[in-house]
C-alpha cells in the first residue's frame, strides 16, 4: 500500500500575516475538502506527515520550526505555503524576519501565492504525497531509520 | 431553547449534494479578475524597468544589457502593483496561480524578436536624436560662442 | 468626535495621566515615535465615548519613563512593546515581561542607530 | 466440539475484527463528511491510514510506552478473545479496563504535558462509563440468568426486550468509548481543541498504528455488545443484531455531529444519572420481577 | 492544595491557526494562572517604512493580517489622506464601505466556525466556512484575491466594481442569509452550546472599559460604543444600530458577531442601494508631511493607525494599534479561574488574530 | 493446644522482652528472631489445626469451664481496670475526660456482670475454626512481617525526624501486644473475653496513635480512642442483653440462635455499632484517617491489616444473624455507602497515607456489606475481601513508608517518575496498587463475587453502590498508578536507603500477593468453604466458574511476561527517540519549556484532586451527617421494633 494515500497534515503558522493561514484551513473545509486525498489535519506533529508552514520564519519561530520537524516521524514532507513561506515575501526585509523557511529546515514543496490558493495546496499536496512515497522507498533501501536510544533515561548519582 | 438545532442541517446535508468542488479532476474555475500570475508580452516591454522598480518584493529582474524580463513567481505576491505601473501595458495579470514546486524558479524571458528590433531601432532612433541633439546643442553652443566673440 | 493633544514634560506624566483617569477616559494606546533630533517622543492617546484626548512628552531615553500600569491596567502591554522595540526603560510595569515580549531578533530595532554603536 | 467452535471464533474475530472495525470507521469517515456537506474520503480511508501508520517510522519519548502500548494491544485482543469464547461478559469489561489502564500508563510514561492530561481525562471517562458497562452485564446477568456470552445467545427473547433502560444507557456511554463528541475528552480523531490529541499525544508511526490497531478491536466488541442485546435463539436475531448495530452507530455518528464536546462535570454527571435513572431504573425493575416471579 | 500543573500552551496548537503561547499554571481542570506571550510572529513590519515610500506601504500594510487585510489597507490610507487632505471621490467611499462590511462579515463567519471548532463542533465549523467562501467568491471577483485584495489605495479605489457585480453581490447576500439562519439559531440557541458559552469569561462593562477592550468583546459586554459611528467613508451616510449584548459573557460576544454579520448585510444592501457613479480615484501628488491617527471599526474592533510624517517619501512613523492587542489584557484577565476546556473559548472570544497584534 | 498458648505467651513474652532491651540493635535482632519464630509458630499451629481436623468442619474448643478460666476471668477483671485506669490518667492529662466517661461505661457493667456472677457461665472460652485459621494467617504472617519491618524502619523514623522522642522499644512493645490481643480476640469465643481483647485493641491503638506526642497525634489519638470506646460500649450493651435477656454468653450460641429468635436484633445491633467503629466505617471513620499520623508500622498493622479486620471479623462471625433482619439492612446500607463516599473521598487525597486510609475505609465498608447481606456467597466474598486487603493494603503501607524514609514525603505527587528514580519500588508499588482494584488480582475477584452475591439476593441499593464505587476506584488508584510510571529523563535516581530486611518483608509481601491470585481458586474451596458451612450450615456452589478461573490466570501469566515480552520487542526494535510534545516549545529535557517571558520554566504535572467536587469540604460532612442519621435512626427503629 502506498502511503500516498493517507497523509496526515500539521500546519504550523511561522509568523505569515494569516492569509496563508486561513487559506490552508479553508482547504480543509467542505468547498475544497482535503480529505478526500485522505488528509487529516492532526495538530499534532507526531502523527503528520506532511508539515505545511506558512509564513517567514524569524528566531523564535525557528527553534518551533525545528522542534516540530524533529518530532515528525519519517518518512515526512514539508511544503512551505505562500510567498513568506517560500523567501519571506514583502516581509523579508523586515529586521525580525530570517526569510523563507528553507533557511531552517529541508522544504520540499514550494507553494507559492500571496495568499496561496487552496487550489495551489491541493496541487501541492497531491505533488508532496509522491514525495512521500519516494522517501518511503528510499528508507526501506537504508534499511531504516536512526536509532538514538542509549541509556539516556537514568543517571545514577554518585554518592 | 432546544437541543438538536443542527440536526436537520445535519440530516439534510447528508442527503444532497456536497459542496467540494471537482478540483483537480476538473479545471479550477476562476473569476475574470482573478489575479493568478504576472504575465509580460515580450512584444510590448520596452525593458524601461519601471516595473523592478514599483515591485515591493523585488520579483521582477529587468536586465537590460541581456534584453530579458525576468520575473521570480515563488516571490511575487500578485499585488499587480507592476502590472499597473507598466507604462506599456505590456504586463498582464494570469489567473491560473503560479504551479508549486521543489525549486524556486525564476522564469526569465527574452525580449522578442520584433521588440528587439524596436528597441533597437528606437535606441538607434534614441542615439541619433542624442547625437542630434549633442550636435545641435554643440552648433548652438559654437553659434553662440562665434555670437560672443562676434559681439 | 473631537481629539485634543497635549505637550507635557516628563515628569508630569502621572499626575496628567491621573487627572485623566479621573474624568473617566480609558487608555486606546501608547506610541513611541523616534525624534530626527534625538530622544523620543511617546504619545498616549485616550479616550471617553468617541472623544479622543492625547498627551505626549519627549524623552531622551536616558532615564526610565514611568509606567502608567497603576493607572490605566493594560498600559503594560504597550509599555512592553516600547521597551523591546524602542530600548526604552519603563519602570514599574505591573506585568513586566523583561524584554521577553517580542524577541526580536535585532535589539530595540526602532531605537537611534548610533546609540546602538554606543 | 465446543472447544473447536470456541476456537473457531476466536480465529475468525481475530481476523474479521479489525476489518470490521475498519469498515465501520470507513462508514464514519463517509457518513460525518457527508453530514458537514463535504464528498469526504474514500470508504477504504481508515485502512489507506492504518497500513501507512505501519509504515512509518516509530518514533518514542521512551521505551516503556513501547511496552505498555503492546500491553494494551494484547490485552484488547484477549478481551474480544473472552468474548467470542463465549465468556463472562464481566470478565470482558474488567479485561476491557484492564486494557485501557495500560494505554492510560503508555500516555503517563511519555511525561509530557498533553498526554498526562489526556490521561486524566480518560480516567475520568473510564470512571464516567463503568458504571454503565458493568450494569450492562448485570442487565444480561437479569434476562438471562448468566454472565456467560454463551448462554446469553441461547436464550429464548433478546435481552432488549427486558432491558431497554440498560440498552439505552449502554449507547450512550458508547459516546465516550467510541471518543465521540459531546465526550470525546480524553482524545479524539480530530484535532482536538484543548488537549491537541491528548491520550496518543506522543504516540507516534506504528507505535501509534499499534495503538489504532487496538481500538479498533475494542470499538468491534463494544458494537458487538451492543448487538448482544439483540441476540437469542432465533437466527434470524443476528440479522437484527447487525442491523442495530449498524443503526445505533448511525446515531453515535449523528450525535458526533450535532453536539460540541462538553467538559468533564456535564460528561460525568450526565453519565451517571443516565446510568442511574436508566440503568438503575431498569434494575429495579428487573429485580422486582425476579422476587415476584418466585 | 499545592498540586499544580504547569503546561505550555502553543504555540504550536490546533486551537490556533496562529502561535499564541500561555504559560498555564492548572489545579485539576482550573486555571489558575496564565501568562500570554505573543512575539511569534512579530515581524517588524512598522519598520518597513524606512526601505518602502508612503505609495508601496499599502501593500505592506494589507499584508499586517490577511483577515482583516481591507482594514489596515484602508486605515492607513485614511491616515495618509488626511495628512495629505486628499478628497476622496463618493463612489470610492461607498466602495471602501462594502468592502470593509464584506471583510466583517468574512471575518466574524470565519470566528464563528472556529468557534464552534474550539467547543468540538466540527460540523457547525464545516457550515460556517462554507458561508464563508461565498464570500471569498465576491472578493474575487471583485478585486481578483480571495483574502488580500490590494484594491485600496491613497485616494481612492485602484478599480472600480462595475454595477452589476454589485447587483450580483445582492444575490450572494440574500443566499448567505439564508443559510446563516441555521448556524447562527444554532449557536445562540442550542442548549449544549449555549453550555460551553453562557457564564464563561465575564467581564463587566466597567471591568471591559477599564481594559480598554474594544469591538464586540466590548459590545458583548453591554457598552454601546462603535467606531464606525465616527462616520469615516460612508458611514455617515447609512443607517444602522450598534449591536450590544448584556449577557457579559462570552454567549454575549457570540451573539454580537452573529447580529454584526446580518447588520452588514443591510449595511451592504443600502450601499449598493445608495453608491452614486463617478470615479473612484483622484490623484495624489506631493508627499505627506504631518501626523493623524485615523481610528477604525475593524471587525474585531477598534483599530488606530497612526502616521506621521516630514514630506519625504519615505514617512517618518507608522504606528498600527490593533483590536486584538487592546483585548489581550481582557484575555489575561478572564483566563485567570477559568477551566481547560474554557482555554480555546476565551482564546477565540477575543477573536485573537496574532499577526494583527504583533505586526 | 499447646502451641496455642505457647504463641500467645509468647508473643506476650515479645512485647514485655523488647520493652526491657535498650541496645537498640539487640532489640532489632530480637524483635526480627521473635517475629520469625512467631510466624513459624503461628504456621505451625494452623497446620496442626488442620490436621485436628478443623478443616472437615470440625471446630476445636478449648478451655471449658475450669479453674483456670475462673482465674483468668480475675485476671481480665484486673486487666480491664487498669486499661479504665490508664485511660482516666491520660485523659486527665490531657483534658480529655468524655473518653473517661465512655471508658467507664464500658468497663463498669462488665465488671457489675462478672463480679454479680450474672454472667452466663458454662461456657467454653476459646474456639478454633476455619475462620480463626484464616485470621491466624492474617495476624500472624502480615503481623510478624510489619513487626519485621518496624526495626528498619523506627531507625530511620528517628533520624528523619529529630523532633519525635525515640520510643521505639514501646512502640515495638506496643506492636507485640497488640499482636497478642489480635489472637486472644480471634480465639475468644466467649463474648466477655472477646470484650476484655476489644478494649485492649482500642487502648493499644490510642497508645500507638499518640506515639510522637505530638499535639495533632494526641487530639487524633482521642479521637480514635472515644470512638473505639463507643463501640465498646455497643459491645457491652450486647453483652448484657446476652446475658440478662437471653442467657447467652458467646458467639457461638449467639449465632446458633439463629436470625429468627425473638430480640436477636437487639445484641445484634449493638455488635454491629462497635464493629462498624472498630472497622472506622463512616460515621466513625474520621478516627482511621487521624490514625495516619502514627509511624508507618502501626498504620499498616493496625489501621489496615488487622485491627480494622477485627471489626469486620466480627461481623462476619455474625453474618448469618444479617439475614432478613433490620440488622442487616443497617450494615449493608452503612458498608455500601461507605464504600461508595470512601472511595469518592479518596479522588481528593493525594497524601499516599490518606489515599490508603480511604481506600482502607472503602474496601471496609464493602466487606462490611458483604458480611451484612447474611448470605453465604455474600460472606464468601467478605472472607476473600479480607484477605487480599489485608496483604494488599500492608504492602501499600510499608511501600509508602519506605518511599518515605527514601525521599522524605510520601505524597502521591511526589512519586512522580518512580520508575525510574526508584525502579524497584515501583514494581513492588505496582503489584501492590493492581492487587487493589485491576483484574485479574485479588481484590478484584473478590469484589466480582461480592457483586454477584449482591445480584442474587436483589440487593439493588448495595449493587448500584458497587458499580458507583468501583469506577471511582477504578480512578483514584489508576492515577496512582500512573504517577509512578512517569519516565524522567535524565534524572536522578533515589538512593536507596531502605533496608535489606525491610525489601525482604516487601518482596515476602508482594509474592503473597501474586500468589494468592494464583492460589485463590483454592483458598476458595479449602479454606473459606468450611467457614461457610460452619456459620450458615450451607455450602456455596461455585461462585466464579472454572472457566473465568483459567482465564484470569491466563492473564495473570501474560501479565507475569509482558515484562519479557516487552523487553524481547525492545531489544532488536529500530527507534528514534524524540523529546516529547510541548507544543513546541520543550526546552530539550521534556521537563523544561520556553515561557513566555523567554525563560526556560520548569513543566509540572500533577494528577487531578477535585477538590471542588470531591474533597473532604464538600463530601466528608454530609455524608458524615448522613450515615450518622441512618445509623442512629435504624438502631432506634430496630431496637424498638425488638422490644
Ligand atoms: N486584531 C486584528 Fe485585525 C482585525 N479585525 C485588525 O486591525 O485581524 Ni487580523
Ligand atoms: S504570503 Fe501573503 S498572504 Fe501569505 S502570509 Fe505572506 S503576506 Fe500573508
Ligand atoms: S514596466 Fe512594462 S515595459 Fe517597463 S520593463 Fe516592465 S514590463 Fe517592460
Ligand atoms: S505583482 Fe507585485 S509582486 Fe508580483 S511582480 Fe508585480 S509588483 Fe512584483
Amino acid at each position: 500500500m502506498k502511503m500516498s494515500k493517507s497523509p496526515w497534515l500539521l500546519h504550523y503558522d511561522a509568523s505569515s500575516c494569516n492569509g496563508c493561514d486561513i487559506e490552508v484551513l479553508a482547504s480543509t473545509t467542505p468547498r475544497y475538502d482535503v480529505e478526500r486525498f485522505g488528509v487529516i489535519n492532526t495538530g499534532n506533529p507526531k502523527h503528520a506527515d506532511i508539515l505545511v508552514v506558512t509564513g517567514g520564519v524569524n528566531n523564535q519561530t525557528k527553534m518551533v520550526l525545528k522542534q516540530l520537524y524533529s518530532q515528525m516521524p519519517d518518512p515526512k514532507v514539508v511544503i512551505a505555503a505562500g510567498i513568506c513561506a517560500c523567501d519571506g515575501g514583502i516581509f523579508k526585509e523586515c529586521y525580525n524576519v530570517n526569510g523563507g523557511i528553507d533557511t531552517v529546515i529541508p522544504v520540499d514543496i514550494y507553494v507559492p501565492g500571496c495568499a496561496v490558493r487552496p487550489e495551489a495546496l491541493i496541487d501541492g499536496v497531491v505533488k508532496a504525497v509522491k514525495l512521500l512515497d519516494e522517501k518511503r522507498e528510499a528508507m526501506k533501501n537504508h534499511a531504516s531509520c536512526e536509532v538514538h536510544y542509549g541509556n539516556a533515561s537514568v543517571k545514577e548519582v554518585k554518592k | 431553547m432546544s437541543a438538536l438545532n443542527y440536526t436537520g442541517r445535519a440530516l439534510k446535508n447528508l442527503f444532497s449534494k456536497p459542496a467540494t468542488t471537482k478540483y483537480p479532476f476538473e479545471p479550477a474555475d476562476f473569476k475574470e479578475r482573478t489575479r493568478g500570475h504576472v504575465e509580460n508580452d515580450m512584444d510590448k516591454c520596452i525593458l524601461c524597468g519601471l516595473c523592478q522598480m514599483k515591485c515591493p518584493t523585488g520579483a521582477i529582474t529587468v536586465d537590460k544589457k541581456e534584453q530579458t524580463w525576468t520575473i521570480r513567481p515563488f516571490s511575487c505576491i500578485q499585488c499587480r502593483c507592476c502590472v499597473d505601473g507598466c507604462p506599456k501595458k505590456s504586463l498582464s495579470m494570469g489567473r491560473k496561480y503560479q504551479e508549486p514546486g521543489e525549486e524556486k524558479i525564476a522564469k526569465t524571458f527574452d525580449l522578442s524578436d520584433s521588440q528587439k528590433e524596436v528597441l533597437a531601432a528606437q535606441a538607434k532612433a534614441a542615439a541619433e536624436r542624442a547625437a542630434a541633439a549633442k550636435a545641435a546643442m554643440e552648433a548652438k553652443k559654437k553659434a553662440e560662442a562665434e555670437a560672443a566673440a562676434k559681439a | 468626535m473631537e481629539s485634543i493633544l497635549k505637550e507635557i514634560s516628563e515628569e508630569t506624566l502621572l499626575n496628567e495621566a491621573q487627572a485623566i483617569r479621573a474624568e473617566g477616559y480609558r487608555l486606546i494606546q501608547i506610541c513611541a515615535t523616534t525624534v530626527k533630533e534625538g530622544g523620543y517622543e511617546i504619545l498616549y492617546s485616550f479616550g471617553k465615548g468617541y472623544d479622543e484626548m492625547s498627551i505626549r512628552f519627549r524623552t531622551d531615553g536616558k532615564k526610565p519613563v514611568q509606567s502608567i500600569s497603576h493607572i490605566f491596567s493594560p498600559a503594560w502591554l504597550y509599555e512592553n512593546e516600547i521597551h523591546d522595540l524602542f530600548g526604552l526603560e519603563v519602570c514599574d510595569m505591573v506585568l513586566d515581561f523583561r524584554g521577553g515580549l517580542y524577541r526580536t531578533s535585532v535589539k530595540a530595532p526602532f531605537a537611534h542607530k548610533e546609540e546602538e554603536a554606543k | 466440539m465446543r472447544m473447536t467452535v470456541v476456537l473457531v471464533s476466536i480465529l475468525i474475530y481475530l481476523v474479521a475484527a479489525p476489518l470490521i472495525g475498519l469498515a465501520f470507521e470507513g462508514y464514519d469517515r463517509v457518513v460525518s463528511a457527508r453530514m458537514q456537506n463535504r464528498k469526504g474520503p474514500s470508504f477504504f480511508q481508515p485502512l489507506y491510514d492504518l497500513l501507512k501508520l505501519f509504515q512509518k517510522q516509530s518514533i518514542v519519548v521512551n521505551r516503556v510506552q513501547t511496552a505498555l502500548v503492546v500491553g494494551f494491544v494484547i490485552f484488547t485482543i484477549f478481551t474480544g478473545c473472552i468474548f467470542y469464547a463465549g465468556g463472562d461478559i464481566l470478565l470482558v469489561f474488567f479485561a476491557h479496563s484492564l486494557a485501557d489502564m495500560f494505554l492510560i500508563l503508555a500516555a503517563y510514561s511519555a511525561n509530557s504535558p498533553y498526554s498526562s492530561l489526556g490521561a486524566q481525562r480518560e480516567f475520568m471517562q473510564t470512571m464516567a462509563y463503568e458504571p454503565m458497562t458493568l450494569l450492562t452485564a448485570i442487565g444480561f446477568y437479569m434476562t438471562c440468568g448468566s454472565f456467560n456470552v454463551s448462554d446469553i445467545i441461547q436464550q429464548e427473547t433478546p435481552a432488549i426486550v427486558r432491558a431497554p433502560g440498560i440498552f439505552l444507557g449502554f449507547c450512550f456511554t458508547l459516546l465516550i468509548i467510541f471518543r465521540k463528541s459531546p465526550f470525546d475528552l480524553a482524545t479524539s480523531h480530530h484535532a482536538h481543541q484543548e488537549m491537541v490529541k491528548g491520550l496518543t499525544q506522543d504516540l507516534a508511526g506504528n507505535i501509534y498504528g499499534l495503538q489504532e490497531l487496538g481500538e479498533l478491536y475494542a470499538s468491534v466488541q463494544m458494537l458487538s455488545i451492543a448487538g448482544l442485546f439483540f441476540i437469542c435463539k432465533n437466527p434470524l436475531s443476528y440479522v437484527a443484531a447487525v442491523i442495530a448495530v449498524i443503526v445505533i452507530y448511525f446515531f453515535v455518528l449523528l450525535a458526533d455531529n450535532i453536539f460540541p464536546r462538553v467538559k468533564w462535570e456535564v460528561m460525568l454527571s450526565s453519565t451517571w444519572i443516565v446510568t442511574f435513572v436508566l440503568g438503575g431504573g431498569n434494575f429495579l425493575i428487573l429485580t422486582m420481577l425476579n422476587i415476584a416471579g418466585k | 492544595m499545592g498540586n499544580r500543573s504547569v503546561v505550555p500552551f502553543g504555540p504550536q496548537h490546533p486551537v490556533l491557526p496562529e502561535p499564541i503561547h500561555l504559560d498555564l499554571v492548572l489545579e485539576d481542570e482550573k486555571v489558575v494562572d496564565a501568562i500570554p506571550s505573543i512575539g511569534f510572529i512579530h515581524r517588524g513590519l512598522e519598520k518597513l517604512v524606512d526601505k518602502k515610500d508612503f505609495n508601496e506601504m499599502v501593500y505592506v500594510a494589507e499584508r499586517i493580517c490577511g483577515i482583516c487585510s481591507f482594514g489596515h489597507g484602508f486605515g492607513y490610507c485614511d491616515a495618509v489622506e488626511h495628512i495629505m487632505n486628499i478628497e476622496v471621490p463618493k463612489r470610492a467611499d461607498y466602495l471602501r464601505t462594502i468592502f470593509f462590511e464584506l471583510s466583517r462579515m468574512h471575518s466574524h463567519i470565519l470566528w464563528l466556525g472556529l468557534m464552534a471548532d474550539a467547543f468540538g463542533f466540527e460540523s457547525l465549523f464545516m457550515d460556517s466556512w462554507r458561508v464563508r467562501e461565498k464570500i471569498l467568491d465576491m472578493f474575487e471577483a471583485a478585486t481578483g484575491g480571495r483574502v488580500i485584495f490590494s484594491i485600496v489605495k491613497i485616494g481612492g479605489m485602484r478599480r472600480d466594481v462595475p454595477n452589476e457585480m454589485l447587483r450580483d453581490f445582492l444575490k450572494s447576500l440574500d443566499d448567505i442569509e439564508r443559510d446563516l439562519e441555521v448556524i447562527i439559531r444554532t449557536f445562540l440557541n442550542d442548549r449544549a452550546v449555549k453550555g460551553r458559552l453562557c457564564g464563561v469569561g465575564v467581564l463587566t462593562p466597567e471591568q471591559v472599559e477599564e481594559l480598554g477592550c474594544c469591538g464586540p468583546y466590548l459590545r458583548g459586554s453591554g457598552v454601546r460604543r462603535d467606531t464606525r459611528k465616527l462616520g469615516y467613508a460612508a458611514y455617515d451616510d447609512i443607517e444602522f444600530d450598534i449591536v450590544t449584548s448584556d449577557d457579559c459573557d462570552t454567549y454575549g460576544r457570540t451573539y454580537v458577531r452573529a447580529m454584526e454579520v446580518l447588520q452588514s448585510i443591510s449595511i451592504i444592501r443600502q450601499a449598493i442601494e445608495k453608491i452614486p457613479d463617478g470615479p473612484v480615484d483622484t490623484l495624489v501628488k506631493g508627499f505627506p508631511n504631518g501626523e493623524y491617527m485615523t481610528r477604525i471599526e475593524q471587525p474585531r474592533g477598534e483599530a488606530c493607525f497612526y502616521v506621521k510624517a516630514s514630506g519625504k517619501k519615505f514617512i517618518d512613523r507608522l504606528r498600527v494599534r490593533t483590536p486584538t492587542f487592546a483585548n489581550i489584557p481582557a484575555l489575561t484577565q478572564t483566563l485567570r479561574g477559568c477551566e481547560l476546556a474554557d482555554v480555546p473559548i476565551l482564546v477565540l472570544a477575543i477573536d485573537p488574530c496574532i499577526s494583527c497584534t504583533e505586526r | 493446644m499447646q502451641i496455642l498458648l505457647f504463641l500467645f505467651f509468647f508473643t506476650l513474652g515479645m512485647s514485655v522482652l523488647t520493652a526491657l532491651i535498650k541496645g537498640e540493635k539487640i532489640r532489632g535482632c530480637v524483635v526480627i528472631v521473635g517475629s520469625i519464630v512467631m510466624m513459624v509458630l503461628d504456621v505451625l499451629f494452623c497446620i496442626w489445626a488442620y490436621r485436628n481436623g478443623v478443616g472437615d468442619n470440625k471446630i476445636l474448643t478449648f478451655l471449658p469451664v475450669s479453674e483456670i478460666t475462673e482465674k483468668c476471668t480475675y485476671v481480665f477483671m484486673a486487666g480491664e481496670l487498669f486499661l479504665f485506669a490508664l485511660i482516666s490518667v491520660l485523659s486527665v492529662k490531657y483534658g480529655k475526660y468524655h473518653c473517661i466517661l465512655l471508658s467507664a461505661a464500658g468497663t463498669i457493667p462488665v465488671l457489675w456482670l462478672d463480679t454479680t456472677h450474672k454472667a452466663v457461665e458454662n461456657l467454653p472460652m476459646l474456639k478454633v475454626d476455619d475462620l480463626t485459621l484464616l485470621m491466624f494467617m492474617v495476624v500472624g504472617i502480615v503481623g510478624g512481617l510489619i513487626s519485621i519491618y518496624a526495626v528498619g524502619y523506627l531507625h530511620d523514623y528517628h533520624i528523619h525526624h529529630k523532633d519525635v522522642e525515640n520510643r521505639s522499644q514501646y512502640f515495638q512493645a506496643l506492636l507485640f501486644l497488640f499482636l497478642t490481643a489480635m489472637y486472644g480476640l480471634i480465639t475468644s469465643d466467649a463474648l466477655s473475653w472477646m470484650f476484655f481483647f476489644w478494649e485492649i485493641t482500642s487502648t493499644v491503638s490510642f497508645l500507638l496513635i499518640g506515639y510522637t506526642k505530638k499535639s495533632e497525634a494526641v487530639t487524633n489519638s482521642f479521637r480514635a480512642l472515644w470512638m473505639n470506646l463507643l463501640g465498646g460500649c455497643g459491645f457491652m450493651v450486647a453483652i448484657l442483653y446476652c446475658a440478662l435477656s437471653m442467657n447467652i454468653g458467646s458467639l457461638t450460641e449467639l449465632v446458633e440462635a439463629g436470625p429468627a429468635r425473638a430480640g436477636i436484633v437487639i445484641p445484634v445491633v449493638f455488635l454491629s455499632l462497635a464493629a462498624i467503629t472498630k472497622s472506622a466505617q463512616m460515621p466513625f471513620s474520621r478516627w482511621l484517617l487521624g490514625a495516619m499520623v502514627a509511624p508507618t508500622p502501626s498504620s499498616a498493622l493496625l489501621h489496615s491489616a488487622t485491627m480494622v479486620k477485627a471489626g469486620v471479623y466480627l461481623l462476619i462471625r455474625i453474618s448469618p444473624l444479617f439475614a432478613g433482619n433490620l440488622g442487616g439492612v443497617m450494615i449493608t446500607t452503612i458498608g455500601g455507602f461507605t464504600f461508595f463516599a470512601a472511595s469518592l473521598l479518596a479522588i481528593s487525597q493525594s497524601d499516599g497515607k490518606k489515599v490508603l486510609a480511604y481506600s482502607t475505609i472503602s474496601n471496609l465498608g464493602l466487606i462490611t456489606a458483604c458480611a451484612g447481606v447474611g448470605q453465604p456467597a455474600a460472606t464468601w466474598a467478605a472472607i476473600m475481601l479480607l484477605l487480599f486487603h489485608a496483604v494488599s493494603k500492608s504492602l501499600m503501607f510499608l511501600a509508602v513508608g519506605a518511599v518515605e524514609n527514601a525521599t522524605g514525603s510520601r505524597d502521591v505527587e511526589d512519586m512522580h517518575g518512580m520508575i525510574v528514580k526508584f525502579p524497584k519500588m515501583a514494581y513492588v508499588m505496582t503489584v501492590g496498587i493492581c492487587g487493589m482494584f485491576l483484574a485479574p488480582f485479588g481484590m478484584l475477584v473478590a469484589k466480582w463475587a461480592a457483586l454477584k452475591a449482591y445480584i442474587d439476593s436483589n440487593n439493588v441499593m448495595l449493587v448500584m453502590f458497587l458499580v458507583f464505587g468501583s469506577a471511582t476506584t477504578m480512578f483514584y488508584w489508576g492515577k496512582w498508578l500512573g504517577k509512578l510510571y512517569a519516565v524522567l529523563h535524565q534524572s536522578e535516581r533515589h538512593r536507596d536507603v531502605v533496608h535489606k530486611s525491610e525489601w525482604r518483608v516487601m518482596y515476602c509481601l508482594t509474592a503473597l500477593i501474586v500468589l494468592l491470585c494464583a492460589l485463590f481458586p483454592m483458598i476458595g474451596t479449602v479454606c473459606v468453604q468450611p467457614v461457610l458451612s460452619q456459620s450458615f450450615g450451607q455450602t456455596v456452589g461455585t461462585i466464579i466458574s472454572d472457566n473465568d478461573i483459567r482465564v484470569m490466570l491466563m492473564m495473570l501469566v501474560m501479565i507475569g511476561l509482558m515484562p519479557v515480552l516487552a523487553a524481547f520487542l525492545i531489544r532488536n526494535r529500530k527507534e528514534k527517540m524524540t523529546m516529547a510534545y510541548m507544543a513546541g516549545v520543550n526546552a530539550g529535557d521534556d521537563r523544561h519549556f520556553i515561557d513566555s517571558l523567554g525563560g526556560i520554566r520548569p513543566s509540572y504535572l500533577s494528577n487531578w484532586y477535585m477538590e471542588e467536587w470531591f474533597g473532604e469540604k464538600r463530601i466528608l460532612n454530609p455524608s458524615l451527617y448522613l450515615s450518622a442519621t441512618a445509623v442512629t435512626v435504624m438502631m432506634i427503629v430496630a431496637v424498638g421494633g425488638a422490644l
